[in-house]
Parts: structure tokens; C-alpha cells; sequence
């Protein structure tokens, strides 16, 4: 069971000009393995920056972030070590991905830095994720990234994250960039490997409705602080705090709309 | 204004590197000509002159390089940039200060018409690309790839000795002596002709293509389209929305390519014995006239400067978000 | 929005998923280098490697010595004997121009090594750093393209008597590496932000391996470029030195060919003296800007389908330049005649319209139906 | 606040726009089908939500009626007739260049998806509201044109102080505001909008389509409103139109399209959107089909 938390975490940016800009105040969680929490926030609630401090691609202007207790290591082996554990899959699937190299030399990069398996089973080990992410192997193997479709070349990210069996997963908008009809799809396959590997999932979306089906709990982001947080169905079926009651109104929410026709929904 | 502030930081600094650098040159290059010319001319020089060329060219080894390094200073504040051998021991400066105006007038036109006309043709070549036009790229860059100094002289044997249209070579008749009259002006210009034509058309091929490449890219974005979408006439489109976005990054290289271009034109005035800084830097170099030689890159690099300077300027005016986004 | 409808897309790219094939060491070399597989490069290319030829088998090429005296064939034009006459020395201006292509290339390719090294150096870390030591990095770049190249060449090349070719080439790099260094440092710091730089990061890779394994393949095109341009660059430089006079003669190039000339009242008449010289500077700088062609069309797709797309569409009768879609309907279904663009009053001078060319989509994915909604 | 739709009926019986078997073809190698053999019509003062995934040919469709078009796009077959309220029916294939640009803004005016990208970024907001006039209204004077560009930033409410203002300095909403100002500036009968609220974030989507809803209640123009974001075209469409693969696969009202959809891509679609208020686990309408990803 890895726990990794969060403790009064704030980021401050030095932009020049304008000063200060505050993207996280004092925002505290806990993310633990085998359950999946969403970070809802619209656009400039901090919560990339939430994913960038996970990943150590930034640091905290102060507050903690502690793993199984231990803060995260500086350098060295330790933040290797920690890098093992948390891994993240970006939002565009375009871009993600190296555009020179090919698609083993991407899942094999993990494993040979970290070790995961001896070099002999590497290939085998590669094969072996991309069918998990429900990919054919001989398929796509020795292709390059632009000649793959957007769903296929996130499963290839979602199996590079897998590579190094972390405890714990960060998904930034997986799926946002992805056509409609097969987002259920990548998010299903997320549910799935964090029930089949009991991975401690951080899923970040501006979608209510997303959040509300693929995780067990809500964190809801604004102006980089967490204004409310609990349970998925509490969360968005009674809402606490008037920004998420807002939030929930405001997205588009046919069945509501539809309930019953003729009632006017109340205008707020 | 934050953006003004950068860069003017960014000119002092490059015109202190500038100097500090023409400091340095004859410093650690080999060989000691100054001391042997003062040698030779001990009558004619003055005591301070001759201390003057001792600091330019660090000859005075009591002083530390950090002395000497700020007493060159000194000189350089007073406008003191030690006297030309093969001028008669005039002052550098004097003699830089009567051939600077030409070249200016020469080069510095001749790059600005190039730029303007090279910008327009690369407009128009990016907007009717497909039809003939296309026909102008090849062309233009062939001539850019051709040698400046090779074309004046095709051109000068051509136009001048054959055909003799222009003069071959100085920068007015013979005899005449520079003064404010239509008749001077007129021999300046017909002399200049040449000259300037082959500088326009050595240097015209890059800003063809530089635009063109640019009207390509700047013709797929949305604001075009919406252009288009709102009935505008084309004109209005190419002119208000396509050429004035693809021309900004036309303006920078401009600004950053002076260096090179304006290096290579100075050659021109060797090839039509142009009375400006660059015949006056070759024939220092032959007549081993360091003192001319040190004053005259320094001047060229300052010009080189404060050329690219307007040009930031302009940028500035054309582009609206340096000036808001970085205030 | 981008141009409407990835299916355009999906269709220019292949069309059929090709089967998995095996990443051998040649197939990586080949890709690394298909930025030459275009018309404009080969030409270059073409053009480049006779003059590397010509350089390498000089000796064995030219009729003469370069400095062989034929006194009974003094200023002589064209002849069987002398193919491209002889200068005011009965010397044989052929030879001299093939002896003159070793001098031309060694240099220029030596400067354009140099540079590029410097370029490659300074711009990869200027652009991966960021903060004031980015800034300083940059500032020392446009310090070095501000200052005039040639007069700082001319200076420092006359100081010496006989500047070996090393000498002169460190010169022309020297001056020459600025421009690369700064379009490499725009290009590194795009790449740095991209997400696959950061996930390499983010993955625990050490700093030699982002540099070089994830960063580096993307910038060859760049520094591909960057190195022809700074070879032309040097070309141009080393042959205007020597014609100036400021590189003595020993190392003979074309420049020398066109000093001599100049210096021995060859204008205008004995024009096969200088002529052939210059037309020889121009051939190569062609050559070199050709392949840049190649390359930035290999970069930048969009350039390419430009021309060659709208001449195609001529062809078929389409009006590149409208700004109103062109309505072909064939007359079997239509009632309206063929007409719009196709028709339109052709008046004297069409007016100026917008040309507008769908752009080619970077390779789309194999099937259109899987596209992202961008 | 959802928008309240069915106030009072403002949609007209009389067409506006009338689309008969319309085709779009990419004239590249091999030729690309965009559009097949598309016919709809669009009443006066109704929103046709025009949804489908990327690659759908939506957009084409869009574009192609106003032949906006870039080459090597051509019409391959139909027509589009606009019933102009002045009484004369224009058939827009065979309108030539001069024509077009006179009908385009005037007639029928369009909102762009990329609000960073829609606007000259070098031209102050003043001087791109000033264009339309100058092009369409040539009679206006200088002080007339800076007072009725002025009045539409005024209604759009971004407000007459930011006339001078540049794209860069404006918030994503704040440029999405000077578009519908600037497609609004002819009163035009038909309004085209490109995805215009994706880039934005929820809270600013909901008062933009809000505006979007007041104006064509006060204005009357019809609208085609184009996006992958079928739950959301539900909820603001009159009529809404399904597309795949360039051709409309199902055309109905809102309510038929929520409650029977008759083809099975229109149930895949919105099957895709998981139910904000419904069931846990259940979909946009109470089927518990588990759908797998492809």
C-alpha cells in the first residue's frame, strides 16, 4: 500500500513583469494505491501544476510532498527510485510521444533503466504490455509514432507508464484530445489496470461527467485551492460549496434537461 | 517599455563587447608594426600621439592590462582613435568621419531598397505561387549565391566599359569637389547606380524567399480565413492581413543578418573604388595602416549597430504585442 | 481550427497499415537522412559530389600544373589545346580552376565543421538551459552576428603572412556560427517544453540521453541546414578574401583565379579568365542552397505542397488563387452550367486574389475513424 | 441556469436555407469523398446543431455552403439556396468571386472555433469590427462606423473602452465575445458557429451560449452550430443533425434525437457521454450497455 501526500503544498510563479502568480495555496490530499481519485478544475485551476510537482518536473515553493511518510528525494538514486513509482500519461497524445523513435524503443526505455526485467526479457516484457493496453503487438511495434491513430498512440503512453510497475499513476486529461466515440474505451482501460494492478490512479479533468464515472472520489480545484472533496456521487449529486453547485450546473447535462419535459429548469 | 529596456541592455552590451574586442585584437595577434613605424617617424610624431598609439596597441608592457584597458577608454571617450600611417598621420577619426557618409549613403540604401523590393516580390511570389511567379525564386537565388564582388565586376565591364551607360568607378567626376548642387548630386547618383544595383541584386535572393516561405505559412491561419469569410476584397486580405503578420519575422532577420550582409557590400567599394569605410579598410590592410584598420572595424561595427537598432524599432512599432505583452 | 476534416488527411497519407518491418541499424541511418530524398536535394547533392570529385582527382583531371607557363599561348581564348584559354601568363585557366575546387571545399567544409560544432554546442545548451544563463549564451550569439564577418576576417587574416588553411577556416567559423547557434537555441527550447521531453524526464532519464537520444534526432534537419548554410557562407567568404588579396596565394582557389585576373586587366575582354570562376562560386553556392531547399521542405511540409500542389490544380482548371471554392459540377446532375471560378471573366489583369492551398497534414494515422478530435 | 429553450417558439415556418444533395470533394491523390449527397433545410430563426466526430465532414459541409472553402476543395454536385428575407432565392454555386464576397457577413456571417488564432493579431479589435463596415457599408462615415462598432462591443458586452484594445490582451471568452460582436455587425439571417465554445472552459461556454440564446431572440437569425459535443447540442438545438463519414446519417428535433434515436452511430454517439446526473455506471440515457473502447 504507497501513499503518497500532499501537505500544505503552495507554488508560486515569478512572472516578469505582472510579479507573483499564486497557481497552488495550501492544497493538502492523499493519494493511495488501489483507489482513483479525479482532480476537476477548468482551465488555470493549477491542477497541471498539481501533476508537475507529482512527476518532480517542478518543485514546491513550500509545503510537503511525502512518500509512504518520506519526502521526495533531491537527486540520486532515492528520486530515481521515487520516479519508478509515480508515473504520469499527458494529454496529447500527439506530442507525447518521440516523433523520431519508434514504438519499442519507447516501452523498452523503461525497463532497461530501470531494470524492471533482465535484458534477455525485455522484448517479451514489451510484448506483453501492449497487449494489456489491448494493442497488437506485431502491429504496431516497429512503427513510428505519426503513423498511429490518437487512441492507439495513448495506450502506447498508458503501457510506457506501465512499464515500471508504479504504485501510483497520474492521468492528465487522458483522454480530452481523444475522438468521442473511443474515450470510454482508454478510460476503461484505465479502470481496468488499476483494478488488475492495484494502482492508485490521480485522473485530471475538466469533465464532471468523467470524474464522476471513473473514480471513487472528488477533489474540486479552483484558483489552486481545493474547495471541496469527497466522495464522486456526493460531490456532484449534492454539492457543498456554491463553485462546484456552478460547475455542475453550467456543463451540459441532457438527462436533466430532458426529465421532464415542459418544467422549466430553474434559471439561476 | 520593459522591452526598450532589454534592448538597449542588449546594445550596450554588444557595443562594449564590440570594443572590448577590438581591444584585444591586436593584442594577442603576433608582431609589434606600431612600435617600428614610431621608430621609424620618431620626428614626426607627437610625444602624445605616439603615447596614444602605445595604449591603443597595449605597447606600453609597465602597465597592467586592466590599466591599459581603461586609458583605452579614456581615448576612445575623447574620440582619440591614434593616428593613420598611410594617411599622413591624420587622425583616425577625421579620416573615417570623410568616408563613412559615402558608404552609408551607398550600402545603407542599397540594403534598405533590397530589403523592401526582396520583401514585396516574396509577398507577391508566396500569394500567386503556382503561377509563374514561382519562376522568381530560382532566379533571385541564384543571384544571391553568386559572389558580390564577380557580379560588379560582370557589371562594370558590361554597363560601363562596353556599353558605357555608367561610370566605372568613384563616386563623382573627377575634379569635382563634393558640394550641395544639383549638378554634384546628379554625378553622386549616376555613379552610385551601378554600385547599388549590384548590391540590390546580390542581396535580393534571401528576402524573396524568406517572405515567400513566410506568406505561405501565414495564408493557413484562422484570421485569414475570417478575412476571406468576411468578404473582404483580396487586396485588403493580402495587404491588412496576410503580407503585415508575414513580414515581422522578415523585420528580425533583417535586424540580425546586417552583420553579414553589409560585411560582404563593403567589397563593392573595392570593385567600383567607392570612397567609403570598406575601399578605406582594404587599402589600410594593404598599406598595413593598423591604427586606420582597428579605428575603421570598430566605427563599422557601432554603424552596424545602430542600424540594427532601427530596425528593432520598427519592429516594435509593427508588432503590437513587444510592446504591451512585455510592459 | 485547422484546415476542415482530417479525412483530406487521412487519404493523402498511405492509406494501408504497412506490416511491422524490422528496425534494422540501415533502415534508422536511412531515416535519420531522408530529409535528402527530395528532388531539390539530389540536385544539390548531385552538383556537390562532381565538385568533390573534381577536388579529389584534381591532379589527375587538370591538362596542366596550375602554374605551367605555356608562353607561345599567351592570353589565348578557348582552344583544343587550352579548353578554357590561358591567363596573361600562358598559364591554363582550366587547370587552375579544377586545382582551385581542392582549396574551395577543404576550407569551406572545414569551417562549416567548425562552425557547427560551436553552433551546435552553444544553441543545444543556450536552448535547454533556461534562465539568465539561456540569456547570456544568446546575447554572446548576437554579439557575434552584429559584428560585420568579413571586416573581422580581413583584420585578422592580414596579420599573418601566410595563414595556413586551418587559420582560415577557424576564421570563417568563427564568424559563421552565430545564425546556426540561433535558430538551434529556438528549436531546443521548443523541443525542451514538448511532452515527450518532459515524460523522458519525468521517466528518470539522465541529461546526456535527453540531449542526445530523445533531442538530438528531431535537430538534425536543423543542423543539417545550419552546417550547409555556414558552408556557403565560408565559400563566399574565402573567395572574396582571396580576390581581395588579404590570403596569399599558395592556397589557390577560384578567388585567386579572379585576383590575378582583376589585378591583370582581364575586364572585360579575356573573359574566359574570369568568367568561368565566377559562374564556378555561383554553381556551388546553388548546389549548397538547393539542398537547403530540400531540407526545409523536409521540415516544414506545407512549402512543398505550396508550389507543386497549386501548379497541379492549375492544370485542372481550378483557380488557385480564389478565395470563393470552385464549383465543378458534373453536367450530368447539375442543372447550373460549369461555371464559378472556372468561368469566371477572365479581365486583363486578374485581380489579386488570395491563394490558399489546403496544407498537407503531418502523416495522418492509419484510420480516419481513430482521429483525435484536435 | 440551463438555457431555457422553449420559451416561446420563435422558429418560423418559411425556410432560410434549403441544402439539396450537396458533395464536397478534396481534389488530391486518390480524390477524397468530404461531403456525400448531404440535403437539409434550415427554418428562419431555428439552431440546427450539426454534430459528428472529427473526420465527419461537419465543417466541410459548413464551409463549403459559404464555399469558404481553400482549393483543392470543389463542389462536386448539389446546391445551396438562400431564401433571403428581402423575398429573391440565391443560389450560392452560382454566385462568382464579386458576388460571394458581397453576399458573405451580409447574408450570412460565421464565429471561428481557434478565438486565439481568429483574430489579426496585429490590428486592434476596433479597426477588424471596422473592416465589415468599410467593405459592406461604404456609406458610413469614419464617426458612424466608430460608433456602431463601439455599440456592438456594448452588447456583446466586452464594452466600448476596449476598442483599441489587441487580441493578446484579451481573455479567451473576452475574444469569443468580439467574434459574435463582429458576426453580429450586419445582422446577418444566418450565423455559422465553428465549434465556438470548446476552447473555453465550462462557466464561460454556459454565458457565451447564454448571449448566443438572448441575441438570436432579439435578432431572429438562424443558426448552424457545429460540435463534437452532443450532450451540449441537446440541450441548445432545436434540430439536430448527426454526421459520419461525410454523409448525415440522422436529422431530428432534440427531443427525438434524446429519446428514440432511430440509427445505431446516433446511439454509439451518445452512449459515449457518460451521464453527469444519471445513474452511476449508465450512460446519457439509462442503457446500461457497458460500452468497450475500440
Amino acid at each position: 500500500m504507497t501513499t503518497l501526500e500532499f501537505k500544505d503544498v503552495t507554488k508560486r510563479y515569478r512572472i516578469r513583469g505582472t510579479g507573483d502568480f499564486l497557481a497552488l495555496d495550501k492544497v493538502n490530499f492523499t493519494l493511495t494505491s488501489g483507489k482513483t481519485i479525479a482532480l476537476v478544475g477548468q482551465s488555470g485551476s493549477g491542477k497541471s501544476t498539481i501533476a508537475k510537482i507529482l512527476t518532480q518536473l517542478e518543485r514546491a515553493t513550500s509545503g510537503e510532498v511525502l512518500l509512504d511518510g518520506k519526502p521526495i528525494p533531491r537527486r540520486g538514486r532515492a528520486l530515481r527510485s521515487y520516479r519508478q513509482q509515480v508515473r504520469m500519461v499527458f494529454q496529447d497524445p500527439f506530442a507525447s510521444l518521440n516523433p523520431y523513435h519508434t514504438i519499442r524503443h519507447h516501452i523498452e526505455r523503461p525497463l532497461r533503466l530501470d531494470k524492471v526485467v533482465p535484458n534477455e526479457e525485455v522484448e517479451n516484457e514489451v510484448y506483453r504490455l501492449l497487449e494489456r493496453v489491448r494493442l497488437e503487438p506485431n502491429d504496431v511495434i516497429d512503427r513510428r509514432p505519426h503513423e498511429l491513430s490518437g487512441g492507439q498512440r495513448q495506450r502506447v503512453a498508458i503501457a510506457r507508464a506501465l512499464a515500471s510497475r508504479p504504485s501510483l499513476l497520474i492521468a492528465d486529461e487522458p483522454v480530452s484530445m481523444l475522438d468521442v466515440s473511443i474515450r470510454l474505451g482508454v478510460l476503461n482501460l484505465l479502470a481496468d489496470l488499476q483494478r488488475e494492478n492495484n494502482l492508485g490512479v490521480l485522473y485530471i479533468t475538466h469533465d464532471l461527467a468523467t470524474a464522476r464515472h471513473f473514480s471513487d472520489e472528488i477533489m474540486v480545484l479552483n484558483r489552486g485551492v481545493v474547495v471541496e472533496r469527497g466522495n464522486a456521487d456526493d460531490v456532484i449529486l449534492n454539492p457543498q460549496h456554491a463553485y462546484t453547485r456552478e460547475l455542475r450546473d453550467a456543463s451540459p447535462n441532457p438527462d436533466k434537461h430532458f426529465a421532464a419535459p415542459g418544467t422549466t429548469s430553474p434559471r439561476s | 517599455m520593459r522591452f526598450f529596456l532589454r534592448r538597449t541592455a542588449f546594445y550596450l552590451f554588444t557595443a562594449w563587447a564590440a570594443i572590448t574586442i577590438n581591444f584585444f585584437l591586436p593584442r594577442f595577434l603576433k608582431g609589434d608594426p606600431v612600435s617600428a613605424y614610431i621608430a621609424k617617424n620618431q620626428g614626426l610624431i607627437s610625444p602624445d600621439a605616439a603615447a596614444a598609439l602605445r595604449t591603443l596597441f597595449g605597447l606600453d608592457k609597465n602597465q597592467s592590462l586592466l590599466e591599459q584597458y581603461i586609458s583605452y577608454w579614456k581615448l576612445l571617450l575623447s574620440g582619440d582613435l591614434g593616428r593613420s600611417f598611410s594617411k599622413g598621420l591624420a587622425p583616425v577619426t577625421d579620416v573615417i568621419a570623410s568616408a563613412l557618409p559615402w558608404t552609408i549613403g551607398l550600402v545603407g540604401i542599397a540594403t534598405i531598397i533590397s530589403f523592401v523590393i526582396g520583401t514585396t516580390l516574396g509577398a507577391y511570389a508566396g500569394w500567386r505561387r503556382g503561377s509563374k511567379a514561382d519562376a522568381l525564386i530560382p532566379i533571385t537565388t541564384f543571384f544571391s549565391t553568386v559572389p558580390y564582388f564577380w557580379l560588379g565586376l560582370i557589371a562594370i565591364a558590361f554597363f560601363a566599359t562596353t556599353l558605357g551607360w555608367f561610370p566605372a568607378s568613384h563616386a563623382y567626376d573627377k575634379g569635382a569637389s563634393p558640394e550641395l548642387t544639383w549638378d554634384f548630386i546628379g554625378q553622386v547618383i549616376n555613379h552610385g547606380t551601378l554600385p547599388a544595383l549590384t548590391i540590390v541584386v546580390s542581396s535580393l535572393g534571401g528576402w524573396v524567399l524568406g517572405m515567400r516561405n513566410m506568406m505561405v505559412t501565414v495564408m493557413d491561419e484562422d484570421y485569414v480565413t475570417v478575412a476571406q469569410a468576411k468578404g473582404l476584397p483580396p487586396r485588403k486580405v493580402l495587404i491588412n492581413y496576410a503580407a503585415r503578420n508575414a513580414v515581422l519575422p522578415q523585420l528580425s532577420s533583417f535586424a540580425l543578418s546586417l552583420g553579414f550582409i553589409v560585411g560582404g557590400t563593403l567589397v563593392m567599394e573595392l570593385v567600383f573604388s567607392y570612397p567609403g569605410v570598406g575601399k578605406l579598410l582594404l587599402d589600410a590592410t594593404n598599406a598595413k595602416d593598423y591604427p586606420l584598420m582597428q579605428g575603421l572595424f570598430l566605427i563599422i561595427t557601432l554603424t552596424i549597430l545602430v542600424a540594427n537598432i532601427l530596425a528593432d524599432v520598427a519592429y516594435a512599432i509593427l508588432d503590437p504585442r513587444t510592446r504591451q505583452s512585455e510592459a | 481550427m485547422t484546415q476542415p476534416e482530417t479525412a483530406v488527411m487521412a487519404a493523402v497519407a498511405d492509406p494501408a497499415p504497412r506490416t511491422a518491418r524490422k528496425q534494422t541499424p540501415f533502415t534508422k541511418f536511412a531515416q535519420a537522412f531522408s530529409m535528402f530524398r527530395n528532388g531539390k536535394s539530389i540536385t544539390g547533392l548531385c552538383i556537390l559530389g562532381f565538385f568533390v570529385l573534381v577536388a579529389i582527382f584534381g591532379d589527375l583531371l587538370a591538362p596542366y600544373g596550375p602554374l605551367d607557363k605555356d608562353f607561345s599561348a599567351l592570353r589565348q581564348g578557348p582552344s583544343s589545346t587550352h579548353w578554357l584559354g590561358t591567363t596573361h601568363m600562358g598559364e591554363d585557366v582550366l587547370s587552375q580552376l579544377i586545382y582551385g575546387t581542392r582549396g574551395v571545399l577543404v576550407v569551406g567544409f572545414a569551417a562549416g565543421i567548425i562552425a557547427t560544432l560551436i553552433a551546435v554546442i552553444i544553441g543545444v545548451t543556450a536552448g535547454y538551459m533556461g534562465g539568465w544563463k539561456s540569456e547570456s549564451l544568446s546575447a554572446i550569439t548576437n554579439v557575434f552576428l552584429v559584428i560585420p564577418a568579413l571586416p573581422l576576417m580581413i583584420i585578422v587574416a592580414s596579420q599573418y603572412e601566410n595563414p595556413s588553411l586551418l587559420l582560415i577556416a577557424g576564421v570563417l567559423a568563427l564568424t559563421g556560427w552565430a545564425w546556426g547557434s540561433r535558430v538551434l537555441r529556438a528549436q531546443t527550447m521548443s523541443l525542451r517544453n514538448r511532452d515527450f521531453v518532459q515524460a523522458a524526464r519525468a521517466n528518470g532519464e539522465p541529461l546526456y540521453r535527453i540531449i542526445a537520444v530523445e533531442m538530438l534526432p528531431n535537430l538534425i534537419a536543423i543542423i543539417a541546414s545550419s552546417f550547409v548554410g555556414t558552408v556557403t557562407a565560408a565559400v563566399l567568404g574565402l573567395t572574396t578574401l582571396a580576390f581581395i588579396g588579404v590570403i596569399p596565394i599558395t592556397n589557390l582557389n577560384w578567388g585567386t583565379i579572379l585576383f590575378w585576373a582583376q589585378q591583370n586587366g582581364a575586364f572585360p575582354d579575356f573573359w574566359w579568365w574570369y568568367v568561368p570562376a565566377g559562374l564556378c562560386i555561383a554553381l556551388l553556392g546553388m548546389a549548397l542552397s538547393l539542398i537547403n531547399f530540400g531540407i526545409d521542405e523536409y521540415v516544414n511540409p506545407r512549402l512543398r505542397s505550396a508550389g507543386e500542389r497549386a501548379r497541379e490544380m492549375r492544370k485542372k482548371g481550378i483557380k488557385v488563387t480564389s478565395s470563393v471554392t470552385a464549383v465543378r459540377t458534373t453536367p450530368t446532375s447539375g442543372t447550373q452550367p460549369d461555371d464559378g471560378a472556372a468561368s469566371a471573366p477572365r479581365h486583363a489583369s486578374p485581380a489579386v486574389d488570395l491563394d490558399a492551398v489546403t496544407p498537407v497534414a503531418p502523416p495522418a494515422p492509419a484510420n480516419p475513424d481513430d482521429t483525435t478530435a484536435r | 441556469m440551463t438555457l431555457d429553450k422553449n420559451q416561446e417558439r420563435i422558429v418560423t415556418s418559411d425556410n432560410l436555407l434549403t441544402v439539396s444533395n450537396f458533395s464536397v470533394m478534396y481534389d488530391v491523390d486518390p480524390p477524397v469523398e468530404a461531403v456525400r449527397d448531404v440535403s437539409l433545410t434550415l427554418k428562419r430563426g431555428e439552431i440546427l446543431g450539426l454534430a459528428g466526430e472529427s473526420g465527419c465532414g461537419k465543417t466541410t459541409l459548413a464551409y463549403g455552403i459559404q464555399r469558404l472553402l481553400k482549393p483543392p476543395a470543389v463542389i462536386t454536385q448539389g446546391s445551396a439556396i438562400f431564401h433571403d428575407k428581402a423575398g429573391e432565392d440565391i443560389d450560392l454555386n452560382s454566385l462568382d468571386e464579386k458576388q460571394m464576397r458581397a453576399f458573405r457577413w451580409n447574408k450570412a456571417s460565421m464565429v471561428f472555433q481557434g478565438a486565439m488564432n481568429a483574430l489579426n493579431p496585429v490590428v486592434n479589435i476596433g479597426k477588424q469590427l471596422g473592416d465589415v463596415f468599410t467593405t459592406h457599408r461604404p456609406e458610413l462615415s469614419r464617426a458612424e462606423r466608430h460608433e456602431e462598432s463601439a455599440r456592438l462591443l456594448e452588447i456583446v458586452g466586452v464594452g466600448r473602452d476596449r476598442l483599441r484594445a489587441f487580441p493578446h490582451e484579451l481573455s479567451g471568452g473576452m475574444r469569443q465575445r468580439v467574434m459574435i460582436a463582429m458576426a453580429l455587425a450586419l445582422k446577418p439571417q444566418l450565423m455559422i458557429m465553428d465549434e465556438p465554445t470548446t476552447a473555453l472552459d465550462v462557466l464561460v461556454q454556459r454565458e457565451i451560449l447564454q448571449q448566443i440564446s438572448d441575441l438570436r431572440k432579439e435578432f431572429g437569425f438562424s443558426v448552424i452550430f457545429i460540435t463534437h459535443d452532443l450532450p451540449l447540442l441537446l440541450e441548445i438545438s432545436d434540430r439536430i443533425a448527426v454526421m459520419r463519414a461525410g454523409k448525415v446519417v440522422e436529422i431530428n428535433t432534440a427531443e427525438q434525437i434524446y429519446h428514440h434515436a432511430e440509427h445505431e452511430y446516433t446511439r454509439k454517439l451518445l452512449a459515449s457521454f457518460p451521464s453527469l446526473t444519471g445513474e452511476r455506471g449508465d450512460f446519457v440515457r439509462g442503457t446500461s450497455s457497458v460500452e468497450t473502447g475500440a
